[in-house]
């Protein structure tokens, strides 16, 4: 409440903490933050992370790559599909494995869809965290539902996919996928649409998410953000892009980029990348040849001993990994560049000084996922 | 009935008022919370519009329409104008309590002694 | 395999239709059911197509069996205990416990169908199935919710402070039922029909601040007291337009008495809203922020302060909560369809319906808007509502008095008729509604935010650079 | 005023009133005094209207619970450090013995004053009467320089208070 | 890129392989400052810095990317001492370093100088060791992994005002406004 700026008052004032999380309707997950109040005003902001650290890094040092593969599914529980791709990415470039081009656009099929599927979920949750009582978050949840079934069609699980493999993928699809995935793209635009009808041009939601949270472009670089947080500060830097892997060479699509760098930015820049990546899919779709969806590898594969820094567009930006090798069937060190940790490396200055729906609407706007932050 | 002859007089009203008008004084004399001296000033005035109220209740020119030359409502009109003034009042000497909070970081009237130097 | 073809979001209309449960269990019934079922619909229908035939027919009219109006029945019970010779405190006591108890059963039995609608409706505006197991339709879903609610341990937080903290479940039941006092259910059929009944129903909304604040502060809880402290100040703010609009329809209508303005509605054959829909508008959103809900639900914004001040309560004491939200709502229902919708009338045909069930349809409407907007809008902020309601609301309402006052001078003086007058001022409101708001929310800088906020899309790649040469393309 | 409602509802209402006021005087929360100040300021509308007086009682319900409190509420929540007690200081045996005093007097002034010629036919007079717009002609007749005089003290009184409060402006970083 | 490095900061470049510059460690964040404002490095955003642990010493990884240009720069710096391995931070030249030297600290175990706000990310203070080097076999000190309370996670610097208040009750001293259950420490305190 009103508080003068004396010093005196200032040390006078008990500062009133407000502790949101770790259980709480907008942190998506264990997550804590730790708030100094004035008023309705944030004055100061500690992030309290851990609740979910399973030492991932650690627990991989007595892994083969191989077995290594569902804890990336475990780290960015929503984008499991594109997790495996940058781990199996990484191994493949440290040990030389050939991949099959049927593999390649498989690949790229199961990432854009996991990025389909993740955007759903992040703009749902935004709108969620603005104060929409969830109606568009389940309207986007019926698109997520759709892709989720094909994933389940294809490898029996719907959130730890645990698809890719070093070499290919694990399983070609059924016969049976590829109508129900026409069916999907066909669909998607439309659906897209209605969605963005719904919400864009929400009077209510504008005044929300205009020019709250902006970080500008020279700040969002520095601030190591990445995927559509970087895109919304109006950089277009996009790794699908910049060093094509895959086959993302051969696909057409544009990079959407924000002009203010706000929280409607990175809001419509991830409605403008489901959009995109329909038009991926359906070029793959169409481009896809035949022949074996995975090259056979050693059951203890023992890369060269020397480092690989692989790094893939995953939805929430550039998923890294590091991996050092020295020879044996493990890896001697294994880290995960997670974009949700390092994304929140600008939120106390985007939270500090104002309100705290704004802050709760920007948090919402970088996307986080606990499992990735954690590890 | 068990109530016959207990009928209500003005000096009723006038007495609860009188002993509403004692408490709101003691309250307002004995607090240090300027805003617990505040609520004993309200009920001060409240006494007081109960005084006002029960008096133009009473007098024959309510239901005699004025017929004797004074207004039967003017009691009301009287209290409506307290409460103008209770309200303005509240409003600015809460003002000034969160101010001399502000400056002096307490409300107890005790301590509060400006003047004294 | 089988769950890749979900079945696409139909039109709400369509998927109750499609809804066969009710009938596919009619069919499964013996014979003898069947039939008597069949003997019980029709003997309904015949009933009360007599009963509709004598209401028409007017043999009943005026009679204290006469079902159009329940409050005859009361006064003809009055005169009946006055002619047995009785205590006058008798018959008094009597018509106000009866009136209560209707008032009590009736919201109560609204509050239990409410939140059944409520969750229904939002479920199919979120294309979701909603509560569907319990009872048909899963009609007795809100008992088996208050059987949990009552069920459940009731916490007390640590450091509470215990008086306080018991207080306001209670205390914020009174006003929502005192509420309910001056509303007219049909013509001579009101609790109270007191004088005084704008600033009464103004005044009693005003009470369940108190209670709100004292929930949030007893609770020792930080969200609790930022919901409330949010809720006081937005209460607070909105009475004023509330009062302001109030006033003009009081000014409008020449009473304080909620059935002479419903009353005047009825005289002139035209709704209120017609003749002030900045007025009804006003209400209508105003309300929302008193009763705490979307889009001005930042009281209990439960993506920012979960559940505002409510947030440590648990068992029936959260279940009053939210009973009292939803009876609120109802309750702000209620006075919307006096005020604004024409009460208990419908241009004549509450000659042959009884006002009350005009009126309830009337506040189902209201209650279909409010849960309509929870299902659609997101929340402001509440430095923005704050605004809004001073820098917008409230300059609108007095200038929509002053004009009121002109208008009510003109149709009470004048000697026109009443067609003309009315129509005048229907006329000249609904142009201060249109180019007064748009031209008040030009001179507060309003720009509506159109165009230019879709992204740029672009095929090359870089940094700083890059971006500065994207953003100077226009 | 002898029907058995009006007395019974005097008495009662009384009854409450006068704990409420009470109940303000040693309560030892001032938020709990605040809780019973209401009760004692709807105790009060309460009687106002056996006085007939229908139109002061909603006002006062308006004004006094509603607006006055809240009033209240917002000074003690915007004053956190001061205590939140409600505790007596050093006078409080001599403004015990003043209010005590002034409570007798004006009893006992109340009770032996012969109210005689106010008592006449008035008080079997049970009629409600319909006070607003009758308080309404008085306020804009014979009333209506006070009731001029009275806006502008509450508009006065609107910018004082916004004067006295307002924030010194810190532009630069809020932090 | 070695040698343009060494160029103009004589002396620091320890040793250089065709994928990364090693540099010397008190020098690396006046490194990383001359690559980020160089022409022709343009090394704008660090993507990632991590370390690894090679059991006499410490490897601590920055992988720099441009953003302009599209190309990686990959700096490391070899921090000799296992026992209590410290650096400058890089958080002066890049914000983005601002977690993952936490996260690093955290694990690792190495200290960044002039970090504003180094503490552990996600263990508690006082978590005996850090997971990540290559000699951390288990949770000594007679402690589990299956705690209770997270213990001094809230007591970690009695200088931040953040933390001094933080389990003290709102502004009404009773009886148990202290560090009582887990529900009031969780419960919006």
């Amino acid at each position: 409440m009103a508080t003068t700026s004396d010093a005196a008052n200032d040390t006078a004032n008990e500062p009133y903490v407000l502790n949101i999380g770790p259980q709480h309707p907008s942190t998506h997950g264990v997550f804590r933050l730790r708030v100094v109040m004035d008023g309705e005003v944030i004055r100061d902001l500690d992030m309290i992370v851990g609740y979910l650290h399973r030492s991932m890094e650690k627990l991989a040092e007595e892994r083969t790559y191989t077995q290594n593969i569902p804890f990336t599914d475990r780290a960015d529980y929503l984008a499991a599909m594109s997790n495996n791709l940058g781990l199996c990415l990484a191994v493949e470039r440290l040990a030389g494995v050939e991949v099959p081009e049927r593999a390649s656009y498989l690949r790229v099929i199961f990432a854009e869809l996991q990025r389909i599927a993740s955007h759903a979920m992040a703009n749902g949750t935004l709108v969620s965290d603005a104060g929409a009582w969830q109606t568009p978050l389940l309207y986007m949840f019926r698109e997520r539902e759709k892709i989720l079934d094909l994933f389940e069609m294809t490898c029996g699980a719907r959130l730890t996919t645990n698809y890719m493999r070093i070499g290919g993928v694990a399983f070609d699809p059924p016969p049976e996928f590829w109508p129900a995935l026409q069916e999907l793209v066909d669909e998607l635009p439309a659906r897209i649409d209605e969605y963005a009808s719904l919400v864009q041009d929400s009077e209510i939601f504008l005044a929300r998410t205009r020019n709250v949270g902006v970080i500008t472009a020279a700040d969002a670089i520095n601030g190591s953000l990445v995927g559509p947080a970087l895109r919304g500060s109006g950089v277009p830097w996009d790794l699908r892009k910049a060093e094509p892997y895959c086959v993302y060479d051969r696909m057409e699509f544009e990079v959407p980029v924000g002009r203010h760098g706000d929280v409607y930015d990175r809001f419509m820049v991830r409605m403008e990348e489901t959009r995109q990546s329909t038009a991926i899919i359906k070029q793959a779709m169409a481009q896809i040849p035949g022949g074996p969806h995975k090259t056979d590898i050693p059951l203890a594969l023992r890369p060269p001993a020397g480092e690989v820094y692989g790094r893939v567009e995953g939805p929430r930006g550039e998923l890294g990994f590091y991996l050092v090798s020295d020879g044996t069937p493990a890896p001697y060190r294994f880290h995960i560049r997670a974009p949700s940790l390092i994304n929140l490396s600008l939120l106390r200055e985007m939270a500090v000084g104002v309100s705290l729906p704004d802050a709760v609407v920007a948090l919402g706007s970088l996307d986080i996922i606990v499992g990735d932050i954690d590890r | 009935m068990i109530l016959e002859g207990l009928s209500v007089t003005l000096a009723h009203y006038l007495a609860v008022s009188g002993v509403i008008f004692g408490i709101g004084a003691v309250i307002a004399l004995s607090k240090r919370n300027a805003v617990a001296v505040l609520m004993g000033i309200e009920l001060m005035l409240n006494a007081v519009n109960l005084t006002l109220l029960a008096f133009s209740r009473f007098s024959s020119a309510f239901t005699q329409g004025g017929a004797q030359g004074g207004e039967p409502l003017s009691g009301h009109v009287f209290v409506v104008f307290v409460l103008t003034v209770a309200a303005a009042e509240a409003a600015v000497a809460l003002a000034m309590a969160v101010l001399v909070y502000r400056h002096r970081e307490t409300v107890d009237l005790d301590r509060i002694n400006l003047l004294r130097g | 395999m089988s769950r890749a073809a979900l079945p696409p979001a139909t039109p709400m209309a369509r998927q109750i239709l499609d809804h066969r449960s009710l009938l596919q269990r009619a069919r499964t019934l013996p014979g003898e059911a069947r039939v008597a079922l069949a003997l019980l619909g029709i003997m309904t229908v015949a009933a009360l197509a007599a009963v509709g035939y004598l209401v028409i027919a007017g043999t009943l009219d005026g009679r204290w069996y006469d079902i159009r109006d329940l409050g005859n029945g009361t006064s003809h019970l009055v005169y009946w205990m006055e002619r047995q010779g009785w205590h006058p405190a008798i018959p008094y006591l009597t018509t106000g416990l009866l009136g209560g108890l209707g008032i009590l059963s009736l919201v109560g039995g609204w509050l239990v169908i409410g939140s059944w609608v409520e969750r229904r409706l939002l479920a199919k505006f979120q294309i979701r199935q909603g509560p569907n197991r319990n009872g048909p339709f899963g009609l007795l879903q809100p008992i088996a919710d208050a059987l949990k609610l009552i069920q459940k341990e009731a916490l007390i937080p640590i450091g509470a402070d215990r008086l306080l903290y018991y207080l306001p479940p209670v205390l914020i039941f009174i006003p929502a039922m005192l509420g309910w006092a001056p509303v007219p259910w049909a013509a001579r059929m009101s609790y109270v029909d007191m004088n005084v009944g704008v600033v009464y129903a103004i005044a009693i909304s005003s009470l369940g601040v108190l209670a709100v604040f004292l929930a949030g502060w007893s609770s020792n809880n930080h969200y609790a007291l930022l919901g409330a402290m949010r809720t006081v100040a937005m209460m607070v703010s909105y009475e004023i337009p509330i009062s302001m609009t109030l006033l003009s329809v009081v000014v409008l209508t020449g009473s304080l008495q909620l059935s002479q303005i419903v009353a005047w509605q009825q005289q002139y054959h035209v709704w209120l809203i017609i003749v002030l829909p900045l007025a009804a508008f006003t209400f209508l959103f105003a309300s929302t922020a008193e009763i705490n809900r979307t889009p001005n639900d930042i009281g209990e914004a439960e993506s920012e302060i979960v559940a505002g001040f409510h947030t440590e309560y648990s068992g029936m004491k959260a279940g009053l909560f939210l009973a009292v939200e939803l009876g609120n709502a109802i309750l702000v229902g209620a006075m919307m369809a006096t005020f604004f919708l024409g009460g208990y009338t419908l241009f004549g045909l509450e000659t042959w319906i009884p006002g009350y069930l005009i009126l309830a349809t009337k506040i189902g409407a209201v209650y279909f808007v409010f849960v309509w907007l929870r299902g659609t809008l997101p929340r402001f902020r509440l430095d923005q509502l704050m605004g809004f309601a001073w820098k917008f609301l409230i300059p609108l309402a007095i200038v929509q008095l002053l004009v009121v006052a002109v208008e009510a001078l003109v149709i009470e003086q004048s000697g026109l008729p009443g067609v003309a007058t009315v129509s005048g001022a229907i006329l000249v409101n609904a142009l201060l509604t249109f180019f007064g708001v748009r031209a008040w929310a030009n001179a507060i800088g309003y720009r509506p935010e159109a165009g230019a906020s879709t992204p740029i899309l672009t095929t090359a790649v870089g940094g700083l650079r890059a971006a500065a040469r994207l953003q100077a393309v226009p | 005023m002898e029907s058995p409602g009006i007395i019974l509802a005097f008495w009662v209402l009384s009854a409450i009133t006068v704990a409420g006021c009470l109940l303000v005087m040693v309560a030892r929360n001032l938020l709990h005094a605040l809780v019973f100040l209401v009760l004692a300021f709807l105790g009060m509308a309460g009687l106002f209207v056996t006085l007939s007086a229908d139109f002061i009682a909603v006002a006062q319900i308006l004004i006094y619970a509603g607006s006055i409190a809240v009033l209240m509420v917002f000074a003690i929540m915007l004053t956190p450090l001061a205590v939140r007690d409600n505790a007596n200081s050093l006078y409080v045996l001599p403004a015990l013995a003043a209010g005590l005093g002034m409570a007798a007097i004006i009893g006992f002034v109340a009770v032996s004053t012969p109210w005689a010629e106010l008592q006449g036919d008035a008080l079997k007079h049970n009629d409600p009467v319909t006070t607003v717009a009758a308080i309404g002609d008085l306020l804009l007749g014979r009333y209506v320089l006070p009731f001029e005089v009275a806006s502008i003290l509450l508009f006065f009184a609107l910018l004082g208070a916004i004067v006295l409060v307002r924030e010194r402006r810190n532009d630069g970083d809020p932090s | 890129m070695a040698a343009r490095l060494g160029a103009a900061l004589p002396g620091a470049v320890t040793r250089a392989t065709d994928e990364w510059v090693e540099v010397v460690p008190e020098r690396v964040q006046e490194a990383l400052r001359w690559l980020r404002d160089s022409e022709e490095f343009d090394a704008a955003q660090l993507s990632d810095l991590t370390a690894v642990d090679r059991h006499t010493h410490f490897e601590v990884v920055y992988h720099l990317q441009s953003l302009d240009l599209n190309h990686q720069v990959v700096v490391k710096a070899i921090v000799g001492d296992h026992e209590a391995p410290a650096l400058p931070s890089a958080y002066p030249v890049y914000k983005g370093a601002l977690l993952q030297e936490r996260e690093v600290y955290d694990l690792m175990g190495i200290r960044f100088a002039d970090h504003p706000d180094l503490r552990r990310l996600f263990l508690w203070e006082g978590f005996p060791g850090h997971p990540l080097r290559k000699d951390f076999l288990g949770i000594g000190g007679g402690q589990t992994s299956g705690l209770r309370r997270f213990p001094n996670e809230d007591r970690a610097d009695p200088d931040r005002q953040m933390n001094r208040d933080n389990l003290t009750s709102q502004e009404m001293p009773r009886e148990a406004g202290g560090h009582g259950s887990e529900h009031v420490a969780s419960g919006g305190h």
